[in-house]
């Protein structure tokens, strides 16, 4: 009787066959949409929500890669500057330069001529036209030294070191600007590591909520799919879609609002580079970066969903589960 | 060897009293079965305990001779697949229109989709709504809503029926007909249980009918009893 | 026969009469509480996603606020710097500064000995080393003129105003400096008005959100209520007094994330003074800011609530109405 | 002049058949009216009417020589206020307990907190649940939450009490209780309207009968021309 009766039904079900699989996927893909598209408004404002949460932490990333290719031009400030004694040859200074180039704790040597001083001079400091008022060129030549960077390296050693080398008159290092710039990096960092770390909480937690809210106002609809047989998958599936579906399209709106902002940003950003002699374009996410943006997006929403699925299925279990 | 034994079988809710008490007896396979008893008696209780929305205190109850207490985790869902419910208070999904809410326990068990629209209108003009497959359940009145919960029961030609006032909201000419059409359940492998307060419907139905009284089996008429 | 029954009504009611409005308020306050009471977990997910919300642009706002103070030494860029004569006498510098004192274009004048310059040239310049190899102080007095601020005031003009006085040997006013500083604080400011913008809308979307959900999940009561016989603003009173509880609560745990974040960066800003001849300390929030903070997020509160429901009121209109 | 009146009233919902059609009928101050009927049949659509959940199409309903269709806007709170309601799928908020529940009119009415408590016990008393105020409904079985949906409709002591289906889920006994206390609301100053499939029900309570049938209304048996 059993026997026959089990069969009857796998007619009817088709058993667990080979298109089950794809089957169920196939609605609940479906599901993910309809639940997207019954309620516009509460869609639009979810995805706005999460939009943002994304659209953050994509800004912050940028302005801190651009901050940090700007940032090289700070650098200067750890080279140690060598002036050498008022009656060095050109030649004595090429010599020396070459000579100190092969040092280890050396990174790189450039040779400034009286005249090229003289002229940086006169841009850097607005008390340079003061220099109008002496007759002739009283500037030395100068040797510009980069250190080698790393531990085992100590720049103040290397300062003393060439101090102490024939045709030197003195050495300028400035330790105390120096240790400035390390000050302000290490509180730059710290600041944009908890931002960072904010950021991601935020992330996380929206979508989170969201999708736990979700859950809330489905709470009956699942616990009838529970009492008519629907296990965790089936429970999960859709919200999974729904998650990913979410993320896909937060994640392409985030790098729109990108995008858009970097449209906005564009025309102070030409006035400023107008005025640098170096030119500094502005670098937005490429076609890679934008994918990954898309795809971490996407992830992020089925994490949420996921995570969210998971603590509503344990702690909501049907009764007598 | 009955398909279905409740043995000495005892609920209580927390903070209540006891729901069901030392309640025994057993059903074969084929049967339809009545349970009635005032409101608050515990016939819904018991009808609970077979589709595992509740477990027993003490006692044990048992289909197909395995015992329900071992049915845990994940065979739960797979458990529930074979016991077509209808819930006292229908509990259909009012976003979803009437042929999706009947077909939910053929996709809940992946039934390829060509089979399940004929089979979702079949039932559904067995109860008398084969004309409303579109139309949400807010859009229905309460007996075609009841009737629905009872398509969506039948759909899967479960091995157990467990029936929760299932003509509550029906007029006696229309739970007449919902009980020809559970009358013809077991042809198709189909046990019946109907927990019911309208006795002159038990009456006319004539089956054996099982009496709760404050949680107590008290009485356990076989149908050629019944007076007509 | 109606006079009858509506008077035993008003025994059963008692009309709204003047303990009416503090019971329903009390009873909504009372409600509100056990929302947040009623669910643990979803509460403490709420008040985060708000609370973030609310921390963003707080503490951005406090970045900015030390950001504008320290920048104040930046301004020294705007200033004209006009050197004397080699020969003028300290008596014609202090007579100049007096005059130009006076002009409308002006907004003050400091005065510099040479030796003040000199002293100061040594601190700001890696080449300032090079003055040591000089005789004597080959200085000038200078006088540091600060423009005017106002659109009416062109600096270049007074400039070129200073310039023809008589013992004045020449004007120092770096426009290209001056260019590029305006280039980088209008950046600036475009860039941190549209993340104010955008912050500012994430915390009202997030708020309406969440009042928008908990209205979802409630929808059935609501219904309920109306069809019993609440009104509009039965309904939308609890909630309202929800969205100030949420908020009040979101805005002490932002100040709080503000404190701990503001103790977290208190190390490397030490360092970073240290180094500083000046001195900066990082300014928190005090109390009557605190207190603003605090209104403001529970005004916030009361707005999404406010918001939300009425676009709830709105759009799910209880049949019939 | 009757205490309420229906005129040629036609009710349609979006794309469905006619709910009601051309339904005339005047109901007294003090009456106790059933309206019975298929399911289907209109019965439940026509008490929507009364506390405004629908609107007629055509026609009009009048209470107290005012028509409902000018109740519109703020008025409708006010209007409900006066009208009480059992639900046929009862509507009780699930997180709040019984005593609370049926508190609801009353304090939405912004009765004075004291002379709430002792009202909710009464009327609790008076449906047999005089000792579950503290319960949840879902800790209540379904005749126990319809009770509780009853207490609440009648302790605000409505005009108007419309009742959809109140015993669909009370066995006979309890049933009759129930509208034994349905009949002393009169006196109160309550005119009733209950809908009910219960034909037997309806027999032995012996009051007006209203018949609809496919939305039309059939027949109006006056109390006395009730069989017993
Ligand atoms: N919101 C709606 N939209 C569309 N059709 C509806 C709606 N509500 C009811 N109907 C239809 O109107 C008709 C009358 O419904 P009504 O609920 O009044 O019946 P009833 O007499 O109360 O039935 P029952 O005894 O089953 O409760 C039914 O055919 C029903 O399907
Ligand atoms: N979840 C629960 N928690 C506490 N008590 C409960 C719970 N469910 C039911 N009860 C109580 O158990 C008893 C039996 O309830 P049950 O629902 O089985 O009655 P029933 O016979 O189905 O009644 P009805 O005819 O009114 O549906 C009742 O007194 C009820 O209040
Ligand atoms: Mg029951
Ligand atoms: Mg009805």
């Amino acid at each position: 009787m059993s026997v026959n009766r089990s069969a009857a039904r796998r007619e009817v079900y088709g058993g667990p066959g080979v298109g089950a699989w794809g089957r169920s996927h196939r609605r609940a893909f479906a599901d993910a949409v309809a639940r997207l598209r019954v309620a516009k408004l509460a869609t639009a404002a979810t995805l706005s929500v999460f939009a943002l949460a994304l659209l953050l932490p994509l800004l912050l990333g940028l302005f801190l890669a651009n901050a940090l290719r700007f940032a090289g031009t700070l650098d200067a400030a750890r080279e140690i500057s060598v002036f050498l004694e008022a009656d060095a040859k050109p030649a004595d200074a090429r010599r020396l330069a070459e000579a100190w180039r092969a040092r280890s704790d050396v990174a790189g040597v450039v040779l400034r001529t009286p005249d090229e001083g003289l002229a940086e001079f006169r841009q850097m400091s607005d008390l340079a036209g003061a220099l109008d008022l002496l007759d002739g060129n009283p500037l030395p030549w100068v040797l510009v030294v980069s250190p080698q960077e790393g531990v085992a390296n100590d720049p103040a050693a290397l300062a003393t070191a060439l101090q102490a080398e024939a045709g030197v008159d003195s050495v300028q290092y400035d330790a105390a600007w120096r240790a400035r710039l390390d000050a302000w990096l290490a509180l730059g960092r710290r600041a944009v590591g908890l931002l960072a770390l904010l950021l991601a909480a935020g992330a996380v937690l929206v979508v989170g909520n969201t999708v736990r809210l979700d859950l809330a106002t489905r709470r009956e609809e699942i616990a009838l799919l529970q009492q008519l047989g629907a296990d965790d998958a089936d429970i999960r599936r859709p919200l999974l879609h729904f998650g990913v579906l979410l993320g896909a399209l937060s994640g392409a709106l985030a790098l729109a609002g990108v995008f858009a902002i970097g449209a906005l940003l564009r025309a102070p950003m030409a006035e400023l580079v107008a005025t640098y002699a170096g030119g500094f374009a502005l670098a937005g996410p490429g076609v890679g970066e934008a994918a990954a943006v898309l795809a971490s997006a996407a992830a992020l929403g089925w994490l949420g969903a996921r995570v969210a699925a998971g603590h509503y299925l344990r702690t909501s279990l049907p009764a007598g589960s | 060897m009955p398909l279905l034994r409740f043995d000495a079988v005892h609920k209580q809710y927390p903070g209540g009293r006891a729901a069901l008490q030392d309640v025994s007896f057993g059903v074969e396979a084929g049967e339809v079965l009545f349970v009635t008893g005032h409101s608050g008696a515990g016939k819904s209780t018991l009808l609970k305990l077979l589709h595992l929305a509740e477990r027993p205190d003490r006692g044990a109850v048992l289909l197909e001779d395995r015992n329900l207490a071992a049915v845990r985790g994940r065979d739960i869902a797979r458990y529930r697949r074979r016991v077509g419910v209808v819930f006292q208070d229908h509990r259909l999904l009012p976003h979803w229109n009437v042929a999706d809410n009947v077909a939910l326990p053929l996709r809940i068990a992946s039934a390829p989709e060509a089979e399940v629209l004929p089979r979702v209108r079949e039932v559904l003009g067995r109860v008398g709504l084969g004309d409303r497959l579109a139309a949400l359940p807010p859009q229905l009145s309460t007996g075609e809503q009841q009737r629905v919960g009872i398509a969506r029961a039948i759909v899967g030609s479960p091995v157990l029926l467990v029936a929760d006032e299932p003509t509550g909201n029906l007029d006696p000419q229309l739970a007449a007909e919902i009980m020809g059409l559970f009358l013809e359940l077991p042809e198709r492998g189909t046990t019946v249980l109907i927990a019911s307060h309208d006795l002159a419907l038990i009456k006319r139905t004539r089956q054996r009918t099982l009496v709760l009284h404050e949680g107590r089996l008290v009485d356990d008429i076989a149908a050629q009893d019944l007076a007509a």
